[in-house]
Parts: structure tokens; sequence; C-alpha cells
């Protein structure tokens, strides 16, 4: 695609902007702060203002939202899913938990740092992060939209090896699927 | 010698021929076989023009076979057909047993149809029809699994249509005195009113079993599904037919004597569109491709009979002209199940899926015959439904054509059940091997899906020759008033015009196609069909997501009250009670010597005690 | 001239008491010459019908004495078409049962060919002869030899069959024999063309008895519902070939002598519409009876049973459209239903039972034979372009004629329940799997078998392609039965010109 | 010359039905935003959306059936608009009117579902096929309604064709949907499963089917797929507008007809929880059946 | 109910000598401490014959100390209304049981956690390998000598800045001034 190339300045300007207002959020539910979705998505909060909508599947998502924390198993499908997602695309961490493990720091079976294995572009600390903080968190991925530094898609396919050795460390017999981007 | 005379020869002989040398080896009985039906379907296009005729006399009776430009319409479409089957079934039966029962039959039931098309005596008439009956009631079981049932079924039905015919035949011979068809219709006029009521019932259920009319429709879907698919797009595609070329003699051929809006065509009309929407409703419940599609002749030829049975001239337009492209989809769709069958081993929608990269010719074929069935422009079958429709609200059937629509609406649910059950959907490591269908099975397919397609644009081509038949059956001339070569009319005058919308389609279609594909074209990737969005969970090699198991069974919750009962139950009941009464009379014969002599001395008293009653002295 | 009628009685009987005598010679002379009586038989009665049907009818007298008064012999187109169809099937049946099971030893070979050439014998002299009293000895010849055939295969069954079958065999001699007293008594003659020419003196009380004693005694040959309670047993346990025989040479003479009762010597008009009800009845519950039956040869017996009945239909009509109607479905029965009877019993040849179930999957094995059988199905059950399609077609457009609507409905109904029945059994043989256990080790026929089936197959094909080959002597023939004054005329004539 | 001036004419067409159609499909959502008491995205947010769709990338696809699909629909889209009359007077919007009639359109209408369903029964995701199963079976549903309304009026009015019923309105000077009102009922009773708004989304149903057929779709295909419901929303409610409330002689009210037309579905929707496949497949066979009939017993009468 | 009670003790202790009962007077709950090769054939006596068709629970304890697993089945009467423990033990150095899913099937799911969770392993089990855990590397780990934060150290990266991290509430009491409730002094970190 044509985002990264430097020509096109007005051209990407545009783009920047439509990506900027028209986030769809593919709400990967997996910890206790999917409960924080729906008030930010309806009347109390209204993120729908903002261009912050509902996807469906990966394949029509731009944002991969990971709401807590994630059990060695859930990673694997969180790491898929994000695969099957369309470029550009982001990943917002959505919790403590994704940051340092927060509560689990010791469990044996949830991992304690999110972007060791997927590239995160936004974090939103707190456990959980209230609706204002969600909002926040978007506002800063539009901000970086705009900016043009929302490029963890990018380091995720130049880093992909590193990346890849990550996940096998905690998952060693996993047959990863191809990324095709 | 005549050449319709000889044409029949060559198809006996080369039946004859054929079945003797199926036991030599090598090619011989395939290639004697093309030629016994290609050389006297050339002779046919060359050397037979309409109204040519042949007579003579046989056993007392009057023989008259003729070319009338209505059996001209008939015949393209079973020569037609045959030829094409023809080579698909030279390719598709390989390596079967008894293959020369097979080829036998196979020119019997062509030359059988010729023979019914040409005949215009009753006598000859019926011989031809069975003849066809019994050949294709030997391909129904030439397969041998499972057709105890089916192939008496079949034949039960045939037997009872066929000898209702004949009945309807020796009361005509009765009362005119003469075996012509002809003469029949000329004389229908003079015969007493319940002979004019009786006749036309008689030979409506001898055609309306051939051609699968409800309730006499119980046959079909195990005939068509059990008979070797190669003969079934020809049993389904043309045999059935002729039940509707008879109807359109009898019904067409009594026109002056049956007005538009007569009781007794809207008695046929309506058995026609209860015929479709039973059928289409019983096709979407099949999980077999042939019951399916068996099914879905039933229904088809239930339009048929609609438009037959309404007989305005826009009506049989539209019904001979679904009749051709009937032929063309049906038989295309079945020669596709055939090939998948045999490339698969089965042609169940729940064990074969996602053949589409692995057979993309029978898919392209299958797709447009099943566009031309749904009746979707821009191919051949939506002229079809279009003037089926303008017919029938034009001649005030208002309810008659919600019946159809809803059955022709319905339709696409088992249209879309079979391209995704058999090509679409996941595809499976168990069907990783297969390959698409021989040269010589995929070319026939390709072309009468390619003749749906010329048709659809310029259905004048079939038109022209329908509407010389109906002239023939005392219509007034069709053309420019109902149709061009392009173009579409219909009673108030309002038009398709077919070539700029097949024009504006392609346009639109190629643009956004390009559209979609130019930008990245060499970004794009094709990955498997196990890459889906599933949650993240990755499919394992063996696991089947296809969604196929009760496929609509919402919607058949929906029209549950429609279907609870199948009309095979009453029959079965009825052939039971039949059993359980001969059963009884068969008590009569106890088997015991003094039972018997009782019996003659009973006989002898009874009758001389009523001498006086019985012998009038 | 080849030679006259009365060979065709003389000639089989002699042999009948010679060939034990030259069974003393050698021994397989026992099974040769009768073929060779046969044979001559064969050639003299087609050369008879051929000149018959130049010259007009042939009447012999026998020993000189003249018409009313002695006995004599009318070869006519009728009667001659007749006596061919027997003699070809006495010839046939010759050929097929060479050699057939028990035939090969010597002693019961010899009893089959005796009683074979009686049967033939006494059937041709049922057809041919001209006398009422004599008519009652070849009946009762055909009858005796019938029961010993029947019984041919010496078992519990074949006896009690046998015995069924003489018991009423003699019951109908009595009754005949009381209707011959009665006719006597009142016309003081046997002849049958001097008592069709006095019928009409006789007291109508009398000639209704004499008539209803006449057909219960010829009925129970003729296999008329319900005098038929032996056919089924006779057909299943006489060998094969004689229950074609019986088929085609016992019931044709039954049916012979009812039609000529009706037609010539009473001249009762209600007779005609009792034929058609009795053979209706004998139709539908033959035919329905075969429906449920589980062995082979007793549905082909049933079947035969209701052929009969619809013969008698045709008959009844009257016409000169449905006598030949008749005519032909006779001519076809005999050639078809001797061909399902050949084919049959090599289908079951191993079988003790001759259960139908038994023959699942036989086409595989004996591919010919299953194929005739299924040829003569399709004929008999009268799909064109096969024989049994145009006789069927003549029978209904007679009725037609006649405006017997419910006639044709009926007999159509009835067709449908004959197409189930035969195609059940075609179905097994060809496209149900071959079962171990169940069904019958198959059993090649014999060359000479093969011949016998594949003459009557052709014969056909031949009328069903092109039936006009026999229709102009069924014409004549039936112009021949219901032309009564010619009939009376003929032989009177004779007797006459002898007085002179 | 005359062919090139048609061609853009049918461009313009398209343009402003992908404008409108749009257009609309963000004032719903502003609509629907106000009427849950929310502040709602701007109107202009379809197109933003419809903007980035189209600069994704599309780097896969599950075969050429795949491919196809969204081009099917687009043509069913386009092809409709092309035959519906979008002002009375013809003007530049006379596309192809004259040449197909309403029994046409019924069937280039199914086109683009069935070229749909075959691309996203291509993807092998099963809640596509689940979605198109119960499309269909919806679609069978409200065609019933929908085509008796239709068929009464042919019959009252003795034509097929769209242009005529505008005449008839012209003439007659009063709309369809007074002179005939119960063949209006049953015809925007079966708009509402026509729009697949609610209670009828059962095809897309997010949560349910992840979006149905369209769960595999993304990026572009996407985008041609939003951009033919636009356009194919505006060509049908053209098409009501000129079959039932006597089309319109400018643009704007041609607008105004269409977006009160529009509300229907969308505010009926607002109010309705979703219904199971079959409930949505009978309620299309009682009321509105009934108004179907009601509305050929009333064409018969008069 | 002590009748009822009575009743099963003989009942089980004519087939089965070595089960120890112990009665809870007050309860209608009944134990038995069996070995652990009768508990097929103890539980397929108690649902076959005395009505204990229920199985209501499996439960598991981990004695570390004294080196052995106990595992309780807790089985129902819907008809005595009886609560059933039948206990057994068996040792942690390679634990085998005896199966019984083939007696409930609902067992099966109880047997495949604790084969995984604690290492016991069910003779004739027939289930794939994986439950719970994917791609487990490590020991059983729900036995009680398991380090769950040392083996969580080994395996997963750890975000640097953790170790110091303060306690928070001393950061809130710098920013709000307020003191900590004594009652929450005892939760210090």
């Amino acid at each position: 695609m044509s985002y990264d190339k430097d020509s096109h300045k007005i051209f990407d300007f545009i783009q920047n902007w439509a990506r900027k207002h028209s986030i769809w959020v593919l709400a990967y539910g997996t910890g206790c702060g999917a409960i924080e979705i729906p008030p930010t998505m309806t009347s109390r909060y209204d993120a729908e203002r903002l261009g912050v909508r509902g996807a469906a599947t990966p394949r029509q998502a731009d944002v991969l939202l990971i709401t807590g924390y994630l059990t060695t198993k859930t990673l694997k499908r969180v790491i898929r899913v994000y695969e099957q997602m369309q470029d550009p695309k982001y990943v917002i961490g959505f919790g403590s938990c994704t940051i340092n493990g927060g509560m689990y720091y010791d469990s044996y079976n949830t991992i304690k740092v999110l972007d060791k294995y997927l590239p995160v572009d936004v974090y939103i600390n707190g456990c959980m992060p209230r609706p204002e903080a969600v909002l926040a968190g978007f506002a800063k991925l539009q901000q970086l939209i705009a900016e043009g530094k929302a490029n963890g898609a990018q380091k995720y396919k130049e880093n992909l090896e590193w990346y890849r050795e990550n996940q096998k460390r905690i998952s060693p017999h996993w047959v990863m699927p191809e990324y095709n981007w | 010698m005549n050449t319709i005379i000889l044409i029949f020869i060559i198809f006996l002989a080369g039946a004859i021929l054929t079945f003797l040398a199926s036991n030599i080896k090598g090619l011989l009985k395939e290639v004697l076989f093309l030629a016994s039906v290609i050389v006297p379907v050339v002779m046919f296009f060359t050397g037979v023009k309409a109204g040519d005729s042949f007579n003579f006399h046989l056993a007392g009776f009057a023989f008259q076979w003729e070319i009338t430009p209505l059996g001209y319409l008939f015949a393209l479409i079973v020569t037609g057909l045959g030829v094409m089957a023809a080579i698909y079934a030279v390719s598709a039966m390989q390596k079967t047993k008894n293959l020369g029962l097979f080829y036998f039959n196979f020119i019997l039931s062509i030359m059988s149809m010729l023979g019914i098309l040409f005949s215009r005596d009753l006598v000859s008439f019926f011989i031809f029809w069975e003849i066809m009956t019994w050949s294709s009631y030997l391909m129904v079981v030439y397969q041998g699994k499972d057709v105890q049932k089916v192939g008496i079924k079949y034949f039960i039905f045939s037997a009872i249509g066929a000898y209702a015919m004949l009945m309807a035949i020796v009361m005509v011979y009765s009362l005119t005195g003469s075996m012509m068809i002809d003469k029949m219709i000329q004389s229908y006029a003079g015969f007493a009113f319940n002979m004019q009521i009786i006749i036309p019932i008689l030979f409506l259920i001898g055609f309306g079993v051939k051609s699968a009319m409800m309730p006499l429709h119980v046959w079909a879907p195990g005939a068509y599904s059990h008979s070797p698919m190669a003969f079934t797009s020809l049993f389904s595609g043309a045999l059935s037919k002729m039940g509707i070329y008879g109807m359109v003699i009898v019904m067409a051929g009594m026109i002056a004597y049956f007005p538009e809006g007569h009781w007794f065509r809207i008695v046929i009309a309506w058995l026609g569109g209860i015929t479709a929407v039973g059928g289409t409703l019983w096709a979407i419940a099949q999980d077999d491709a042939k019951k399916l599609l068996a099914y879905s002749s039933v229904a088809q030829l239930g339009y048929i009979i609609v438009g037959v049975g309404i007989g305005t001239p826009l009506a049989m337009l539209a019904a001979l002209f679904m009749a051709v492209m009937h032929a063309l989809f049906k038989g295309t769709l079945f020669m596709a199940v055939g090939a998948i069958e045999k490339q698969t081993g089965t042609s169940n929608f729940t064990e074969v899926t996602g053949l589409i990269r692995k057979m993309p010719l029978t898919f392209l074929a299958s797709l447009m015959g099943i566009i031309a069935l749904a009746g979707i422009p821009p191919l051949g079958g939506f002229v079809g439904k279009w003037m089926l429709y303008e017919s029938l609200i034009g001649s005030d059937h208002y309810l008659l054509v919600i019946v159809i629509f809803f059955s022709s609406t319905a339709a696409f649910l088992y249209c879309y059940k079979f391209l995704f059950g058999f090509f679409l959907g996941q595809e499976e490591k168990e069907w990783e091997h297969v390959k698409e269908a021989p040269v010589l099975m995929v070319i026939p397919m390709i072309i009468l899906a390619g003749g749906t397609f010329l048709l659809g644009t310029f259905p004048g081509l079939v038109i022209k020759p329908i509407s010389a038949g109906l002239e023939q059956l005392g219509y007034a001339a069709t053309q420019g008033k109902y149709w061009e070569m392009s173009m579409l009319f219909n009673e108030w005058g309002d038009q398709v015009v077919l070539e700029p919308i097949l024009y504006a389609i392609i346009a639109v279609f190629a643009f956004f196609l390009v559209f979609l594909l130019i930008k990245n074209h060499k970004n794009t990737r094709y990955v498997s069909t196990k890459d889906i969005s599933t949650s993240g969970e990755v499919p394992k090699e063996h696991e089947n997501l296809t969604f196929i198991q009760n496929f609509f069974q919402p919607f058949l919750r929906a029209v549950e009250p429609l279907m609870k009962r199948q009309i095979d139950f009453y029959y079965n009941g009825f052939g039971k009670g039949i059993e359980a009464l001969f059963d009884f009379t068969r008590r009569i014969y106890t088997g015991n010597g003094q039972t018997y002599a009782l019996y003659a001395i009973i006989f002898v008293v009874i009758f001389l005690l009523l001498k006086t009653t019985l012998f009038g002295i | 001239m080849v030679g006259s009628p009365v060979l065709l009685i003389a000639v089989p009987l002699l042999a009948a008491f010679v060939i034990p005598l030259i069974g003393m010679i050698w021994k397989e002379l026992v099974r040769i010459v009768p073929g060779l009586v046969l044979a001559y038989m064969l050639v003299l009665s087609v050369t008879l019908l051929v000149e018959v049907n130049q010259n007009g009818t042939i009447v012999e007298t026998i020993a000189g004495w003249k018409a009313p008064w002695g006995i004599n012999l009318v070869y006519s187109n009728l009667t001659g078409l007749l006596a061919t169809i027997i003699t070809t099937l006495g010839f046939l049946v010759w050929m097929f049962s060479y050699r057939f099971k028990r035939n090969v030893d010597f002693e019961p070979a010899k009893k089959y060919f005796i009683f074979l050439m009686m049967l033939v014998a006494g059937a041709t002299g049922i057809v041919i002869t001209g006398d009422i009293f004599n008519q009652f000895v070849f009946i009762e010849i055909t009858g005796i030899s019938a029961y010993a055939l029947t019984a041919f295969y010496t078992g519990r069954n074949s006896a009690e069959a046998a015995f069924k079958y003489l018991m009423m065999g003699s019951l109908a001699s009595s009754f005949l024999l009381i209707a011959i007293a009665i006719i006597y008594s009142q016309l003081g003659t046997l002849n049958m063309a001097e008592i069709a020419s006095k019928m009409h003196t006789m007291d109508p009380v009398f000639k209704v008895i004499a008539l209803i004693f006449f057909i219960t005694g010829i009925g129970i040959e003729a296999e008329i519902f319900p005098l038929n309670g032996w056919a089924p047993d006779a057909y299943t346990e006489a060998p094969g070939p004689i229950g074609a025989a019986f088929a085609g040479v016992v019931v044709k003479a039954g049916i012979y002598a009812v039609i000529r009762m009706v037609f010539t010597l009473f001249d009762i008009p209600a007779a005609h519409d009792f034929l058609i009800t009795i053979g209706l009845i004998t139709l539908i519950v033959a035919e329905s009876t075969a429906l449920r039956q589980e062995k082979l040869k007793r549905m082909l017996a049933y079947s035969s049973i209701g052929q009969m009945g619809l013969v008698l239909v045709a008959f009844g009509i009257g016409t000169h459209a449905g006598v030949f109607a008749a005519l032909f479905l006779m001519l076809n029965h005999a050639v078809i239903k001797p061909l399902l009877f050949f084919s049959g019993s090599y289908l079951v040849f191993n079988s003790k039972e001759k259960r139908i179930s038994e023959v699942n999957g036989l086409g595989k094995f004996m591919p010919y034979t299953a194929g005739l059988f299924a040829l003569g199905s399709f004929a008999i059950v009268g799909l064109p372009p096969f024989a049994g399609f145009w006789s069927k077609l003549s029978v209904l457009t007679a009725a037609a004629d006649e405006g017997l609507l419910l006639v044709i409905a009926l007999v159509l109904i009835v067709s449908v329940i004959e197409i189930v029945y035969y195609f059940r059994v075609v179905n097994r043989i060809f496209f149900q799997e071959y079962n171990k256990e169940e069904s019958v080790v198959p059993h090649k026929p014999r060359f000479n078998a093969i011949i016998a089936m594949t003459v009557l197959a052709i014969l056909i094909l031949v009328i069903g392609f092109y039936p006009d080959a026999v229709t102009g002597m069924l014409h004549s023939a039936s112009s021949d039965l219901l032309d009564k004054s010619g009939y009376i005329d003929n032989v009177l004539q004779v007797g006459q010109s002898l007085i002179r | 010359m005359e062919l090139f001036l048609n061609i853009l004419g049918a461009i313009a067409t398209v343009i402003l039905a992908f404008i409108v159609g749009m257009s609309y499909g963000g004032i719903v959502r502003k609509i629907t935003a106000r009427v849950q008491n929310r502040k709602g995205p701007p109107w202009y947010q379809n197109f933003i959306d419809a903007y980035k769709l189209y600069s994704k990338t599309t780097a896969i696809h599950h075969g050429w059936m795949h491919r196809m699909g969204p081009a099917f629909l687009m043509v069913s889209s386009v092809v409709t608009l092309m035959f519906v009359p979008v002002l009375n007077n013809g003007g530049w919007f006379e596309n192809m009117n004259f040449q197909g009639d309403l029994i046409f359109l019924l069937y280039i209408m199914v086109f683009g579902s069935l070229g749909m369903a075959l691309g996203a029964g291509q993807t092998g995701n099963p809640n596509s096929a689940i979605g198109v199963t119960r499309g269909l079976s919806q679609m069978v549903g409200f065609e019933i309604p929908w085509v008796m309304a239709l068929v009464a009026m042919m019959i009252q009015y003795k034509t097929t064709s769209i242009t005529g019923f505008i005449e008839v309105q012209q003439e007659s000077g009063t709309w369809l949907m007074f002179s005939s009102p119960f063949a209006f009922i049953a015809a925007v009773l079966a708009m509402l499963g026509m729009f697949r708004y609610s209670p009828f989304d059962i095809v897309g149903a997010p949560s349910e089917l992840a979006s149905g057929p369209v769960s595999e779709n993304g990026g572009k295909y996407l985008f041609t797929m939003m951009s033919s419901g636009s356009i194919f929303t505006f060509a049908k409610l053209t098409l009501y507008v000129d079959l039932f409330m006597g089309g319109a002689n400018n643009l704007l009210v041609l607008l105004i007809k269409t977006f009160a037309l529009y509300m229907v579905p969308v505010l009926y929707g607002l109010v309705s929880p979703r219904y199971r496949t079959e409930q949505a497949v009978r309620y299309f066979w009682g009321w509105p059946l009934f108004f179907g009939l009601l509305a050929i017993i009333y064409a018969v009468i008069f | 109910m002590q009748k009822l009670k009575a009743n099963l003790i003989e009942h089980i202790n004519s087939g089965f000598r070595d089960a120890v009962a112990k009665d809870y007077p007050n309860e209608n709950r009944l134990d038995f401490y069996v070995n652990k090769q009768c508990i097929p054939s103890i539980l397929t006596y108690a649902k076959d014959r005395l009505g204990y068709i229920h199985l209501s629970h499996i439960a598991i304890v981990d004695w570390l100390e004294e080196g052995e697993f106990e595992l309780i089945y807790i089985i129902w009467s819907p008809e005595e209304k009886i609560k059933m423990f039948v206990r057994t033990r068996v040792e942690r150095e390679n634990p085998v049981m005896p199966n019984i899913d083939m007696i409930w099937r609902q067992a099966n799911t109880y047997e495949r956690e604790f084969r995984e969770m604690y290492g016991i392993q069910f003779q004739g089990l027939e289930a794939p390998e994986e439950f719970i855990l994917e791609d487990w590397q490590g020991p059983p780990p729900m036995r009680r000598d398991f380090d769950t934060e040392e083996y969580a150290n080994e395996t997963f990266f750890h975000r640097p800045g953790r170790e110091d991290a303060g306690d928070v509430r001393e950061e809130i009491i710098k920013r709000s001034r307020e003191e900590i409730p004594d009652f929450a002094k005892k939760y210090s970190r």
C-alpha cells in the first residue's frame, strides 16, 4: 500500500484522515475488560461519534482491541486473528494485564507482556480502564494515525522472525499458519 | 427409400448391432453407438423437412408418419440433446458392466421419441410411447442397486398412464372409426358431452404421468435419480417433454373447443401450479443432488403444464420455450452431476464439497445451468419465465401467478444448494485428488450451457419454430406481436429488449471486475478455505466446517404445514390395500380338491336356478 | 393332397401304441419317433390349412358313413388354424423335452412320449371333429393323458395334483355326458351340423340346461372360474414343457369346444353376455390371484387362466372384430406362454420349491434364457412392438366398437396388475443381487431347448413387427366361425352327396 | 453520439445514486443515534468508511467466485437502477427505462444476491452459508406480498412497465398509493424485509453470524458491496416512488419522497428486536399476504 | 435416616469388608474409606443395587505431607436423599487409578482434568491428550509443590520495573494527602 511512501503527501493526508475517522474495532473479549466495551459504544459514551464502530470479523476490522489478560491458549487465537486482518491494522492493549500481567503476574498460564508477541500501538492503562480512558486511547490512536506513526503492522512484518520466536517459546508445538498479510 | 423410414431402420439396426457388439473388446461398440445416434440425426437434419410423410398399413390400421412443425421443434430437442447425451455417455459409462443393454436402450429411446413426434396416427403414437416407456424403464433399473421399488413404481405409473391413453385411443376409434390424430381433433366437436370430457382426461392422465404432473409424479424422483446420469439428462430433458408434446396436441389441437378460461384448462393449469410448488418444496428438502434435480424437474414441468393449460398464444410460446430451455439446462445439470459422481463416487451434498477449483469447467456449466434454471437474466430461463408471467397476468390468472412466483422464488433456494453443496464451501482433504471430468463429458455440458446463454439474448432463434408449430395447431402468427429476434412483448405491448440488457450487464460486470482486480492484482493471493475467520481457531486438516446439514431447516420449518404428507404415503396405502384384497381372492383357491368340486357343483346349481334371469328363457 | 385330416388323429394315436414296441429295438427311438410323428403332423396340418384356404373347407367322413349319422371331421379355416397351433406346439414341446430332466431315462421317457402323443392326438381331435360324442371321447383321451403327465414326477404333490385334476375331469365328463344325453334325447342326433340346424326346434328349457351342462363340463377343461381349481396345481406339478402344452394345447381345445357350442350349436344370444361376464370374472380373479403368488409356475398358471378369461371376453363380444381379437389372443398366448413356461422351467430348474424369490440375479448366469423370459413377459403384458400388443389392441378396439367401455376399463386395469407381477419377476432376475443361499443354482439350457425357445421368440418378434403375417389367416378363421350356415351346409352337403 | 450521451447519463445516474444512497445511510446512522439518545457520527460518516475501505489492502482471496461476487452484486444494482425511471420526464436519467418491465426488474434484482451468495459460498465460512440460506428464505417470504401488490396493480392498470404506471398517475392526477391502497400497504410491508433492517436483519446479524455473507470480505470487496448497497437502496426507493407516489418531477421532490419512504423501515427497525428465520418468513405470510389478497380483490372489483 | 444409613453400611460392608464407614449423625452424609482397587466395584454396586445413580462430583485433595492424593467420589441417591462420599487414597509418586468413566460418562471430564492438573493416570482412559492446557511443558500445575511464580518467571517475559514497584497506596497518599486507615495496613505488600 502507498501509505508508507514519501510521495503523495496530500493523498496520504486524506487517506490518514479517513482512516482516523473510521475505526472499525474487533473487540477480542478475552478478559474482564470486555464489559467496558458496551458502555463505550452505547449511549453514555457513544464512541460512534468518533467513527469508532464494531466490526464482526477480522477481515473487516482495523483495530484489534485486546481486552485483558491473555492465556497462552487464547494468545494463539489472537495472533491468528491479527494475522487475518487486512492492512492497515492496529492493536490496542487494554488494561494492565496486557502491559505487565497485572494481577496475574505470577500465573502459570497467562502472558505478561503483550508487545513481545504482537505489535501494540496503544496501551490503555487501568484495571479496568474506564470508558473515558478507552476513549482517550482511541483518541491517541487517531492522533498516531493522523501523524502516520501507527505503524505496528509494518513493524510486525519486518520483525516477523523475532515475533515468531517469542510466540514459539510459549507454544512450541503449535504449527503456525502462514502469514499472508 | 423414404428418409423417415430409413432413419428408423438405422436406429433399430444400430441398436441391435451395438447390442451384439457389446462383448467385443475395443472401441467398436462406442463407434457403432455414436454412429447409430449421429447418422440418423444428421439424416434428419439434412434429408427431412417439415411436411414429409410416410404412410403404410399394418394389422388393419392405417399408419401415417409425418413431420409437423411442432414435431420438428420437439425433434430438435430430442436429437440435439440426444447427440450430446450420447457423446457424454460414451465417456461417462466407460468401465460399466452390461454396456450393450445401455446403448441398446439409449438408441431405442431416442428412436421412440422421434417416432412419437412423427406419428400422426394414434396407434403408432402408442406403440412408440410404450417402446419409450420400457426402454427407459430398463434404464431406470439398469444400475441394479435398490431399484426394485423404484423400477416397479415407474412402470406401474407409466402403465396406468399408457393404458389410460390406450382407453382414450380406442374410444376415439370407436367414435370416429379412425386412428388419425387429425381426424380425432376435427371430429371432437361432434362427440357426446361425456366423451368430450372423458377423452381429454384420459389422455391427460397418460401425458401427465410422463411429464410428472402432481399427483402422478411420485415415480419421478426415484426414476430420475436411479438411472445412469448420461441417460437422466435425456430422460428429464427430452423424454418427459413427450408428455408436454402430447398435451399440446390434445389441448391445443382442440383449441376451438376449449376456449381460454374453460374450466378444464384451469384445472390443468392449477395442477401444473401445484406440481411446481410441491416439486420445489421437496427439492429444497433433498440432500442428494439427483433427487434434488429430479424434484426440480417435476417443478419445471409444472411451469410448462401451466403454460399449456392456459393456452393463450403467449402462454403456449412460454411453455414451449421453457420446454426447450429445460432440456438444455436440465441436461447440463444432470450431466454435471454425472461427472461429479464419476469423479468422486457420490452425489450427496453432505459428502462432497468444495470442488470449484478441481472441476472449474463443470462448475461453469452448472453455474450457467443454474442461472438459467432460476430464470435470472441474461440467460434463457428468464425469457420463458417472463413470457409465462406475462401470459398469466394478461389472461387474468391472478392467484396462479402468485403460486408460480412463489415456486420460482423458492427455486433459488435449491439452486443455491446445488451450487454450494458441490462446488463451494470448504475444500476438503478427502477430495483433493479429484480432477476435472474427461473432455468428452465436459464438452456436451458446455455446449448445452452455451445454448442457454445464446437463447437468453436471441430467443427468436427458438421461438420462430415454436411459432411455426403453433400456427400449424391453429394459432395466429405471433411474430411482431409477442416477440422479435431479441425482444419480447406482452399482451399490453410492454417490452423487454434483451440485447442492450446483455451488453449493459457485461459492461458493468467487466468494469467492476477490473476495478476489483486491477489495483493490487499481484499482491492478492489465494488462501485456502481453512483460512477463514473462525474466532482465531485454526481448523485442522480433517475438520470439516462446511455447513450443509439441514441447509434450509428454518425455511422448511416455516413451510412445514405444506409438506406434512407425502403423496407417496397414500399410494403406498392404496397399494397395500389392494394387495390385501388380492390376498383374499387368492384364498378362493384353497388347494383342496373337495372345495373345487364343490365350486363346480355350486356353479351348475346356480346357473340352473338362475337360468331364466341369465338367459332370458 | 398330402393326406387327410384323419391322419392327424390316427397317426399320433398309432404312434402312442407303437412307441413301447419300437423302444425294444433301439431305446433312443422312443424319443426320436414322436418327433418324426409330430413333424409329420405339423407339415400335414400346414399343408391342409393352405389347401383349405384355397379350396374351402374339407369335410372328411370316417368309414364312409353319411354325415348326419356317421362321424365326420371338419377341417376348416378355424379348426385348421387351431390344429396347426396345436401341432406346432406339440412339436416344440417335443423338441424342448427331448432328454428333459427325467426323460433321460428310458422308462419315464417312454411313458412321457406316449402320453404326449395321446395328448396331442386328443386335442387335435377335439378341434377337428364334427361329432359331439366323438368330441367327448377326445376330451376323455386328452384328459387321461393329462392326468398321467401331471403325475409324471411321481411325488406326493404331483400325485395330489393329478388326483385333483382327475376328480375335476371326471366331474366334467359326467356333466358333458348329461348334456349330450339331453341333446340326443331331444334332437336324436349327435352330429354338430345337424344339431345346429335343428336347434331352434328344441325346447328352450332343455336347451338352456344342456348349454349349462356343456359349459360347465368343457369349462373345467377351459379353465373358467370357478371351475379351474385344478389348473394351478397341475401346471405347477407337471413338468415345465407339459405346462406349456397345457397352456397351448389343452386349454385351446377346451376354449374351442366352448365357442363351438355357443356360436354354432346353440342359438342363445344371451350366451354372449354370459361369456363376457364369466370371462371378466375369470380374468380379474385369476390376475389378482397371480399377483400374490410366490411360486413361478403357479404365477404363470394363473396368468394363463386370466388370458383365457380375456379370450372368452373377446369371443363374447361376438362381432367379427371380437372373434378376430379372440383368435389373435389365442394365437399369441399359444406362442408366448410356452416360451414363458420353457424359459421359466429352466430358471427354476434346480429348485425344489420353485419360488419366485429364488430367481434373484439369474440374469447374470443365464442371460439368454432370462432374456427370453423377459421378452415373453414384455410380450404377454402387451408391450409394443411385441406380439401381445396387437391382440390386446384388437380386443380393445373390438370392445370399443360395441361401446363396452366398462369392459375396456377393467381389462386395462387388470393389465396393470399383470405388469406388476411379471415385472417383479423380471426385476428379480436381472436387477437383484445373486444370493448364494437363497437363489437357485443356475442350469444352462440344452441345445434343443434353446432352439425351441428361439423359434417361439422369433415368432413373437415376427408377429410383433409384422402382424399382417397372421392377420389374414385369423380373419378368414373368424369369418369361418361366424358363418354358421356355411358350416352346416358344408357338413351336410357332404352327407347329401354321399346319399346320392 | 447518442450512445455516448446515454452512457454519460448512465454514469451520472450511478454517481447520483451512490451519493444519495451513501448520504441516506449516514443520515440513518445519525437518526438511529438520536433515537438512542446519542450524538452519533456525522452524516458523511459513510463516505469516510467507504473511502477507508477502498484504501485498505485486499491481500487475499478465496478463489475466482469470491472475487466475482461483489461484481455480480454491482451488476444487479446498476442494472436495476438503469431500468428505474429516476425523473418523470426522463431527461438525463432516461437510461433504459423503456427496455424492460417490472417482471424483468424483479428477476434482475435477484441476480446480485445469487452472485453474492456464490461469492460468500466460496469463502468456505459456515457463517456466510448460514446467512445466505437465511437471506434466501426471507426473500421467499417477502417476495410473495410484493409480487401480489405488483400483480394487483398490473391487472388494475393493464400495464407492466414502470413508465406505464407513471403515466397512469400523471393522467389521473392521484398517486397510486391512494387509488390502490392495499397494494401499497402490502408493498410497504414487503419493503420492511427488502431493506433488511431490524427485525429482518437476520442475514448479517453481526453477533450471531459475524455479519453473515460478507464475513470474509474486507477492503475493496466490502467497499464494492457497500456502494452497491447504497445504489440499490436508491434504486428501490425510486422504484417505490415511481410506482406508488407519482414519481418525481425534479430531484428535490425525489429526495423528499424517497427519504420519507425510507424512514418507514428504518423507524420500524429501530423499535423492533430481531426475528428468527421462520418467524420472519411467516410474518410475511400473515398480514402482508392478507393485504396482498385484498389488493388483488380490490383490483379485480374495480 | 439413621435406619437407612445403617442399612447402607450393612450392605456395603457385606460386599466390601475393608470399607470403613464414617457417619455424620446430623447430616445426610455418609463416608466410606476404601482401597483404590475397590472403587469401580463399589461404585457399580452403589449405582446398580443401592440406587446411588448420580455422580455429583469427584474431588481431589493433595496431601503433600503424607505423600498421597485423596480422591473423593460423591454420589447421591435421589430416593434415599443421602450423599455417599467414597474416599480413597493413592500415592503421589506415579499415581495410577482405576477408571470409572464406563460407570458414569461424566467422570471422563474429571479424570481428564486430574490427569492434566495432577498427573494422575487412569487405567484405560480413552481421551485425547490435551484437555485444558495446550502445549504444556512443565509439571502438573495444580500439585502443591508446583511453584507457579517461578515457572512464570522462567517461561514468560516480564516488563522491567515490576520488581521495584512501590505500594500504590503511598502514591495515593502523596497525591491526596490522606492517611491509610489502620485496617488497610496489614494488607501491605
